[in-house]
């Protein structure tokens, strides 16, 4: 049933606009988890298959992790930190949201160079996780706020992961340990260096973390 | 070989020991008694090579990538040897007493280390047979050099001029990489045997290379900055090292590089004489507006590259047509004038150091009478200066004897040649202007260095500088007289290196021509000498009885003359300068004097180096401009540096996929 | 063999954790497992260990290279990491704006180094591309809290502009590896071990093969600080302890770089070796000119040194994307640059203990206040710069050659071009450092920390010494080994 | 032969005097005086010679050497200065360059003994010398290029004989009328003769060389003016070898026809300093250039 991937796709992709568009912070957060989510999803229907223990651990796994520490570990940091809920973009939304269209076309093209060459899985899937990928770079770099660099960061890793499942890659142990490790970084480290820049500046927009330069 | 490596051996285990032994008193004598026996034992050696022209070479196993410690003497190698091992060993005994002021304030051991190193690396660049040793011993000469430079680091001028010889003398070196890496392209290693151009064109780009790699060391105008800058800032013997022999191995290199080319172009003639002339007028028009003595110095080391270039170029162009006669009398003139200006060039810098050491000033506007306190140091400068003028019967004369008839013979074997006699004509302009405006220029140096009365109190208070000092200077000139009268005896060192040079043609006859005229020049200069001695004695008798009477100078009925109203070398120079302004413009600060009662009016020229400020700073400077113009790049904010990251990855994608490559 | 070359130091590192004090013992622990680690990795040389973990872990002569580097340079490093810790106050106050501020605890400090050490190891070790990712990701993870010892803000924005870009970099190679497995899809049950690979690497899918390249190109080059990626590197290097700093330069980058000559190596066995060649030459010629641009009239002497890291990095991804003998330059070219620039990083850390600033221009007279850190740091300078006789003279020339032999003219020149801008950029600041008279200045010499802090700098000064003196046969043949392990030919 | 090369210079030692009693003689003929007698200068020669000296305190040696140098210097001239076609004792290959250098050598040691009294006058006139001579030295040296491309020859010697009869009338005319004007402007500017310089001026200012020389007496003096007529007598003798070739075979006779010739160019150059007047300072150089323009026009020809 690869329409259902499909329809999972559509999704990713509106979530990705939605993370694009919105103004406020916890809907930013809410969209990324929905991806996390979708995934989990994508990830059982993809290896429906061979449907063993270790896929459904994974999934389960990173979705819990995704969709429930995450957000709450970032909320948590924002309350502390006190920050403004906006989040305060270099782009407009607006612009944003044009942008990812660009984006979602460049990898259409490259999606479609690389389509005829994959041995199986959708060739829809492996366009939204690449524009998936460039949404979080996208996000990480038009925003201001280092709490929304971690979510960009997360989306990246959604769309990896989601490339993961376009293909079933059976490679062990390698999407596995990958996504994570990834999370692992995002979630702790990138946690614990959120709460120290709290601590340091007392907020945590990073235009003040600009002292460094030639 | 073994000998001589042995002696450099000795030389950089005495300065390595010197530098151990730090500030003990007798750390100096150490370091320069190892240097001087060291070189001693290396010009006996390098002479007896050289007179014999024998072929020795030496190889043992050094696992670099394709290098091997190679050495070997030929002509070549064996004539420049002989010349730096000369100068060295006398620099290094000068040195001891020259340093000695400076004992108390710090630790000389080092600088002897240096300087001992200085030499071995030279000698060893000189003797290289292998590219990859060729390179690490030039590069070693140029740090070595380049430290003792900075031997009194503290003020902000030497570390500028520092920094400027070292980075000249570093792109030097990447020409020359490039040079011996194109060379040896396709050889396994970089053996001098199996360094050769590939193809003809190949060889013009490694002419051009070498010109400018080596031309860089040697200064060669317009790659000079660096030396009027540098020699200055070192110690007087060491300026009389870098300036007297240093720069030559740029032209030793050069002509080693030549051999490896196969026949020559006759364009590379020609534009080495174009080089040698420009060089050799802009040094000396530079040297004349100098007032700060090793300055001057420094820029006629320019001057006398140049009058080297002159010679080297006349013989590349008989070699590339053939002619044997202009070959050998370029060639010969060529080398000659390197043992020449090495000799009386350091004479000068050891004379400029005494100077220094007794007065305190490099200015020569603070000097004056000298000659009444330093009566050997005057004199021996006094030798120095003449020779290097070129004057009769010194040896300056000889070798721009044997380029002049060179350039004259051929023109007069090869009537209505038309445009083929430009490089000869170009040779004898050059010389000729330069022989007028050096002898003006040390005119200058040595009058209002030494004669006159003292026009500052330093000046008065001068003292004659300690024996250690003296003797090397005596002994030098004493040299500087006696190639003059036999130079008939001193070419035949050259020979043997000139028959490197020149491949594949007769050279005997012409040898043997050149050393008769030789032998006539120094009869002449015999009678010269007789003539004036027996003047001397005709005056001496008539004055023997008479009333001999000290007055104060005739000033025109002015009764009380006073040292500041002499000519300064500001306003000897003016004149000169003044006709070349369209090629100088000279910087003239004029005060004159005004109004019934004039206060004080005084006069100075002063004259930038045209190269260095119209295109070298502003070089860099746009360069440093362009750079900080670009910073933003840096500017802080991580969103910006992840955009980099994403906008590669996705340029990379689309070029990639896109174009379907 | 290969299990103790992984377990010494992540136990030592736990063990280090663990025991808060006495601080005496947990600093001998340092140095004692950093020794014993060399002294494994110089068995190693001796006798080849078998791979284990089915052929997951193994040691090729790339890796035996690239390991001897990271663990005789972390030898050094921990010798002077035990002098700093001693020194060093917890308290102290903040000379560029005067704030107070603290360390993080020693222990964690020590700790992260060790793991900093396992993790490197890791990545000299993995035979599979997975794993690899996994160890390179690890040396973030480790290498972070060890840039923000200093607790302030500006180590602080250092490790996050680390953490964020690294990760981001790392995340693509991430992605570069799905790419890989999806181009070997057409070759059943995929094993993305090097061995595997290799052998099959005719039936990979050349597009897919190409993407999955850029992408580890990018990810592994933003760890390696190949320009345009790079920008994470000075600002870590500035503010991370010096000892870190030169651990980051001189092992850490080796490391990523490890990791794109594998996959060259794989491009190469696929037939695209041209093409990633060519790429590599060029993101080398880009960053020896973004380096030149940030050296000139650099102001922050750490800075400048984190920018000849990246210039040098440049060297390295030139010489292999050249190829033939530049390949072994390359090689040669790595061990000498970690050597060197160990060396001068440990000297910065002299430097700045004394006169409290980074600022090049507030340093003056170094040859008479400090008469062996002044000394050494010239020569370190001149060692960098590659002027002989020391090695990089000898690796610069070598690719030199190589690039001329390749008949890369274009490329020769713009190589030669650039090092000369470079040089004499540096030239300028180090000149202004050594030179002058230091009146005027405030130093406490006192703060110079005697025989730690100069013998391992100086040991890996005489290191770049003699390989620029002579370079012997076994060595220069296990470097055109390592260069043909890495697919340079 | 050799008889013949000995008798010229010992004729040139004993006559050079004589030419600047020429040189005065004309002029009083043309200004209407009586004038000096011919054998003036040998007068004054003797008296110089007679009398003691008076030496500044300033100075040193140098001051001594310079009167010395400088007539050994112009001495040595003669000996490879051919008169009249009679080969100079020492002929050589090159002895060319060696007169032009010796002129050098004359001038630095006049120049340091100028400077070594410390006056402001004579560092005034040793400035403008070494300006005009640092000028005339390129004028002098294209030219005997010129004289060796057209003779085949680079000695003085085997060049005057080279020069073939009545050639001011052939194919090689115009060349040697270009070259005697470079060395007759050559020739004037060396000796100090109007129009460059002013031997007979009362106002040290406008003086070049007679300024150099204020400060000597005595022997000193008298070295001094015979050198300057040995120096006038090679400058005339070179010119005249040029201009005129021997027209016998029979060298005393030669001889006799150059020596007089000699004598008529002392005679030309009073001709000149009674109908010119001196030119500016600043002009001077444009006249110096002159010369080495009509040198290298020569040198153009030759080669053409």
């Amino acid at each position: 049933m690869p329409a259902a991937l499909d329809i999972l796709s559509i999704l990713l992709i509106l979530a990705n606009l939605c993370l694009l568009g919105s103004s406020r912070l916890a809907t930013c957060i809410r969209a990324v988890a929905l991806q996390a989510v979708i995934l989990g999803a994508a990830a059982l229907i993809a290896n429906r298959g061979e449907l063993d223990a270790r896929v459904i651990v994974i999934a389960v796994a990173s979705t819990l992790i995704k969709a429930g520490a995450l957000p709450w570990l970032l909320r948590r940091a924002i309350r502390e930190s006190g920050a403004v809920r906006e989040v305060e973009p270099f782009i407009g939304f607006t612009a944003s949201l044009l942008w990812g269209v660009g984006l979602l076309g460049a990898c259409l093209l490259i999606g479609a160079r690389l389509s005829p060459h994959a041995a199986q899985g959708s060739g829809l899937l492996l366009t939204v996780a690449l524009f998936t990928t460039a949404t979080g770079l996208m996000v990480i770099v038009s925003r201001r706020k280092a709490v929304t660099q971690v979510l960009g960061y997360l989306a990246m890793e959604n769309g990896i992961y989601a490339f993961g499942m376009a293909f079933a890659i059976q490679e062990p142990l390698l999407v596995e340990m990958g996504v994570l490790l990834d999370v692992f970084v995002a979630v702790f480290v990138m946690g614990i260096a959120i709460n120290n820049i709290s601590r340091e500046f007392d907020h945590i927009d990073t235009d003040r973390l600009t002292a460094l330069k030639d | 070989m073994t000998l001589f490596l042995t002696a450099l051996a000795v030389m950089v285990a005495g300065g390595a020991a010197a530098w151990m032994a730090g500030r003990r008193p007798w750390a100096s004598v150490l370091g320069a008694s190892a240097g001087a026996i060291g070189a001693a034992v290396a010009l006996v050696v390098a002479t007896e090579a050289a007179l014999s022209g024998r072929v020795s070479e030496l190889r043992l196993a050094w696992p670099l990538p394709f290098g091997s410690f190679h050495v070997g003497f030929d002509g070549l190698s064996a004539f420049f040897a002989a010349v730096t091992a000369l100068v060295c060993g006398l620099a290094a005994v000068y040195g001891v007493a020259y340093l000695k002021p400076h004992a108390a304030r710090r630790s000389l051991g080092p600088t002897w280390f240096a300087f001992n190193l200085l030499t071995a690396s030279m000698l060893v660049v000189l003797v290289a047979r292998d590219a990859v040793l060729f390179l690490v011993a030039w590069e070693l000469m140029s740090l070595t050099s380049f430290f003792l430079v900075m031997f009194d680091g503290e003020r902000p001028e030497t570390i500028s001029a520092g920094w400027t010889y070292l980075v000249a003398t570093h792109l030097g070196t990447a020409f020359l990489l490039a040079l011996f890496v194109l060379l040896g392209r396709d050889a396994a290693d970089m053996d001098f045997g199996r360094l050769q151009a590939v193809s003809p064109d190949t060889a013009a780009v490694c002419f051009v290379l070498a010109l400018v790699g080596f031309g860089t060391k040697a200064g060669f105008v317009p790659l000079h900055v660096w030396l009027p800058r540098a020699h200055p800032a070192a110690p007087s013997h060491v300026s009389a090292v870098m300036s007297g022999v240093m720069i030559k191995t740029g032209i030793y290199g050069l002509l080693r590089v030549v051999t490896f080319l196969g026949p020559p172009e006759p364009w590379w003639g020609w534009t080495l004489v174009a080089v040698g002339a420009v060089s050799g007028v802009l040094g000396v028009l530079l040297a004349l507006a100098q007032h700060d003595l090793k300055r001057l110095l420094a820029y006629h080391s320019v001057e006398n590259i140049g009058i080297i270039a002159l010679g080297l170029g006349l013989g590349l162009v008989g070699l590339a047509t053939g002619n044997a006669a202009l070959a050998v009398l370029g060639t010969l003139g060529g080398l000659l004038h390197v043992l020449n200006h090495a000799v009386f060039k350091s004479l000068l810098f050891f004379g400029a150091g005494a100077v220094l050491h007794a007065t305190g000033t490099r200015d020569l506007e603070r000097m004056g009478g000298l000659i009444h306190r330093m009566g050997t140091t005057g004199a021996s400068f006094l030798v120095g200066a003449a020779a290097i003028s070129g004057l009769p019967p010194l040896n300056g004369f000889v070798s721009e004897f044997l380029i002049y008839v060179g350039a004259f013979g051929w023109l007069a074997d090869h009537p209505g040649s038309g445009a083929a006699g430009l490089p000869a004509i170009v040779a004898i302009l050059a010389l000729a202007m330069i022989g007028g405006l050096a002898a003006a220029c040390f005119a200058k140096a040595f009058g209002v260095a030494f004669l006159g009365e003292p026009r500052s109190d330093a000046a008065a208070g001068a003292h004659e500088c300690p024996a250690g000092m003296r003797l090397p200077m005596v002994a030098l000139a004493a040299l500087c007289m006696a190639i003059g009268l036999l130079g008939a005896l001193a070419l035949p060192a050259a020979i043997p290196a000139a028959a490197v040079i020149l491949p594949g043609l007769d050279i005997a006859g012409a040898c043997a021509r050149a050393r008769e005229w030789l032998w006539h020049l120094g009869g002449a200069f015999g009678l010269l000498v007789a003539l004036a001695a027996v003047l001397a004695a005709v005056r001496r008798r008539l004055l023997a009885h008479r009333t001999v009477t000290a007055a104060v100078t005739w000033d025109c009925g002015y009764a009380a003359p006073t040292a500041r109203m002499q000519y300064t070398a500001s306003s000897f120079a003016a004149p000169l300068l003044n006709s070349f302004r369209l090629l100088l413009r000279p910087e003239a600060r004029v005060h004159a004097p005004e109004g019934l009662f004039p206060d004080g009016a005084s006069l100075h020229t002063q004259l930038d180096d045209p190269f260095e400020h119209r295109v070298f700073a502003p070089l860099f400077r746009r360069v440093r401009h362009l750079a900080a113009r670009l910073h933003w790049l840096q500017a802080g904010p991580s969103q910006l540096y992840v955009l980099y990251v994403a906008v590669a990855m996705l340029a990379l994608l689309l070029w990639t996929l896109g174009a379907g490559r | 063999m290969l299990w103790l070359l992984l377990l010494i130091p992540t136990a030592a590192g736990f063990a280090a954790m663990g025991l808060r004090n006495p601080a005496a013992l947990r600093r001998t622990l340092l140095p004692a497992a950093a020794a014993a680690h060399t002294a494994l990795t110089a068995m190693c040389w001796a006798v080849r260990p078998e791979p284990v973990l089915n052929g997951w872990l193994g040691l090729d002569e790339l890796s035996l290279l690239v390991l001897s580097i990271t663990s005789g340079l972390f030898l050094a490093a921990a010798i002077y990491a035990t002098g700093y810790l001693r020194r060093e106050p917890p308290r102290k106050t903040d000379f560029q704006d005067g704030g107070l501020f603290t360390d993080a605890p020693e222990a964690r400090f020590v700790a992260c180094l060790l793991l900093f050490l396992a993790t490197m190891t890791l990545v000299t070790l993995s035979r599979h591309l997975g794993l690899l990712w996994v160890g390179v990701e690890a040396t973030t993870l480790a290498s972070a809290p060890l840039i923000y010892f200093h607790r302030h803000h500006r180590s602080l924005e250092a490790t996050w502009k680390y953490l964020l870009i690294c990760s981001v970099g790392i995340a693509l190679a991430l992605q570069g590896n799905f790419f890989l497995a999806v181009a070997a899809k057409g070759s059943r049950e995929v094993h993305l071990t090097v061995e595997h690979l290799q052998a099959h690497a005719g039936q990979l899918d050349p597009v897919w093969l190409k993407a999955a390249f850029l992408f580890l190109l990018v990810g592994y080059g933003t760890k390696m600080g190949l320009a345009p990626m790079h920008t994470w590197l000075p600002d870590a290097h500035s503010e991370a302890p010096s000892v870190v700093s030169a651990l980051l330069s001189g092992a850490l980058l080796n490391c990523a770089f490890l990791g794109i000559l594998r996959v060259h190596a794989l491009m190469g066995a696929a037939g695209l070796g041209e093409f990633s060649g060519q790429l590599l030459t060029g993101f080398g010629l880009l960053s020896m000119a973004v380096a030149a641009v940030f050296i000139i009239e650099q102001a922050d002497y750490k800075r400048l040194l984190a920018y000849s890291s990246v210039e040098h990095m440049g060297i390295l991804a030139l010489g292999a994307g050249v190829g033939g003998l530049a390949g072994m330059g390359a090689m040669l070219h790595m061990v000498n640059h970690s050597l060197a620039k160990g060396m001068l990083f440990l000297l910065a850390g002299n430097i700045l203990a004394v006169y409290r600033t980074k600022t090049a221009l507030q340093v003056r007279g170094l040859l008479q206040t400090l008469p062996v850190t002044g000394p050494l740091w010239v020569a370190g300078f001149l060692a960098i710069a590659g002027s002989p006789p020391f090695g990089l003279f000898v690796s610069e020339l070598v690719i030199l050659k190589g690039a001329l032999q390749q008949g890369q003219t274009a490329v020769a020149i713009g190589y030669l071009l650039l090092l000369g801008v470079a040089f004499a950029a540096m030239a300028r600041i180090v000149l202004r450092m050594a030179y002058g008279s230091p009146a005027g200045i405030a130093v406490d010499p006192e703060r110079s920390r005697g025989a730690w802090a100069v013998v391992p700098p100086m040991a890996l000064g005489a290191a770049v010494l003699a390989l620029g003196l002579c370079l012997p046969e076994w060595l220069q043949s296990a470097l055109t080994e390592a260069a043909a392990a890495a697919g340079v030919r | 032969m050799t008889t013949a090369s000995v008798s010229n210079v010992l004729l040139a030692l004993l006559l050079a005097p004589l030419l600047s009693g020429v040189i005065n003689r004309v002029k009083a003929v043309f200004a209407g005086r009586t004038g000096q007698p011919l054998l003036q200068p040998y007068h004054d020669l003797a008296k110089l010679l007679r009398k003691g000296a008076v030496y500044s305190r300033t100075t040193s040696w140098v001051f001594r050497l310079g009167p010395v140098a400088g007539l050994a210097a112009a001495a040595a001239c003669l000996t490879i200065l051919p008169i009249g076609g009679v080969p100079a004792p020492l002929a050589f290959p090159g002895d060319l360059l060696l007169l032009a250098y010796l002129m050098g050598l004359m001038r630095f040691v006049t120049i340091t003994a100028a400077l070594d009294t410390g006056s402001a006058f004579e560092g005034m006139g040793a400035s403008r010398e070494a300006w005009y001579s640092m000028l005339a030295e390129p004028a002098l040296i294209l030219g005997l290029a010129a004289l060796a491309v057209h003779t085949r020859s680079v000695s003085l010697s085997g060049m005057l004989d080279g020069l073939a009869r009545g050639e001011l009338a052939g194919p090689g005319g115009p060349l040697l009328v270009l070259v005697a004007g470079a060395f007759a402007i050559v020739l004037l500017a060396e000796n100090a003769r109007i129009p460059v310089d002013d031997p007979t001026t009362h106002l040290e200012l406008t003086m070049i060389h007679e300024v150099m020389v204020l400060d000597h007496g005595g022997v000193d003096f008298g070295f001094i003016q015979y050198a300057a007529g040995l120096k006038l007598w090679v400058f005339s003798g070179l010119l005249t070898g040029v201009l005129l070739p021997p027209l016998t075979g029979w060298w005393p006779l030669d001889c006799a026809v150059g020596i007089a010739l000699i004598l008529a160019v002392a005679a030309a150059v009073g001709v000149v300093e009674s109908v010119m007047a001196r030119l500016k300072l600043a002009r001077v150089p444009q006249l110096l250039v002159a010369a080495s323009v009509l040198s290298v026009l020569a040198l153009a020809l030759v080669l053409r």
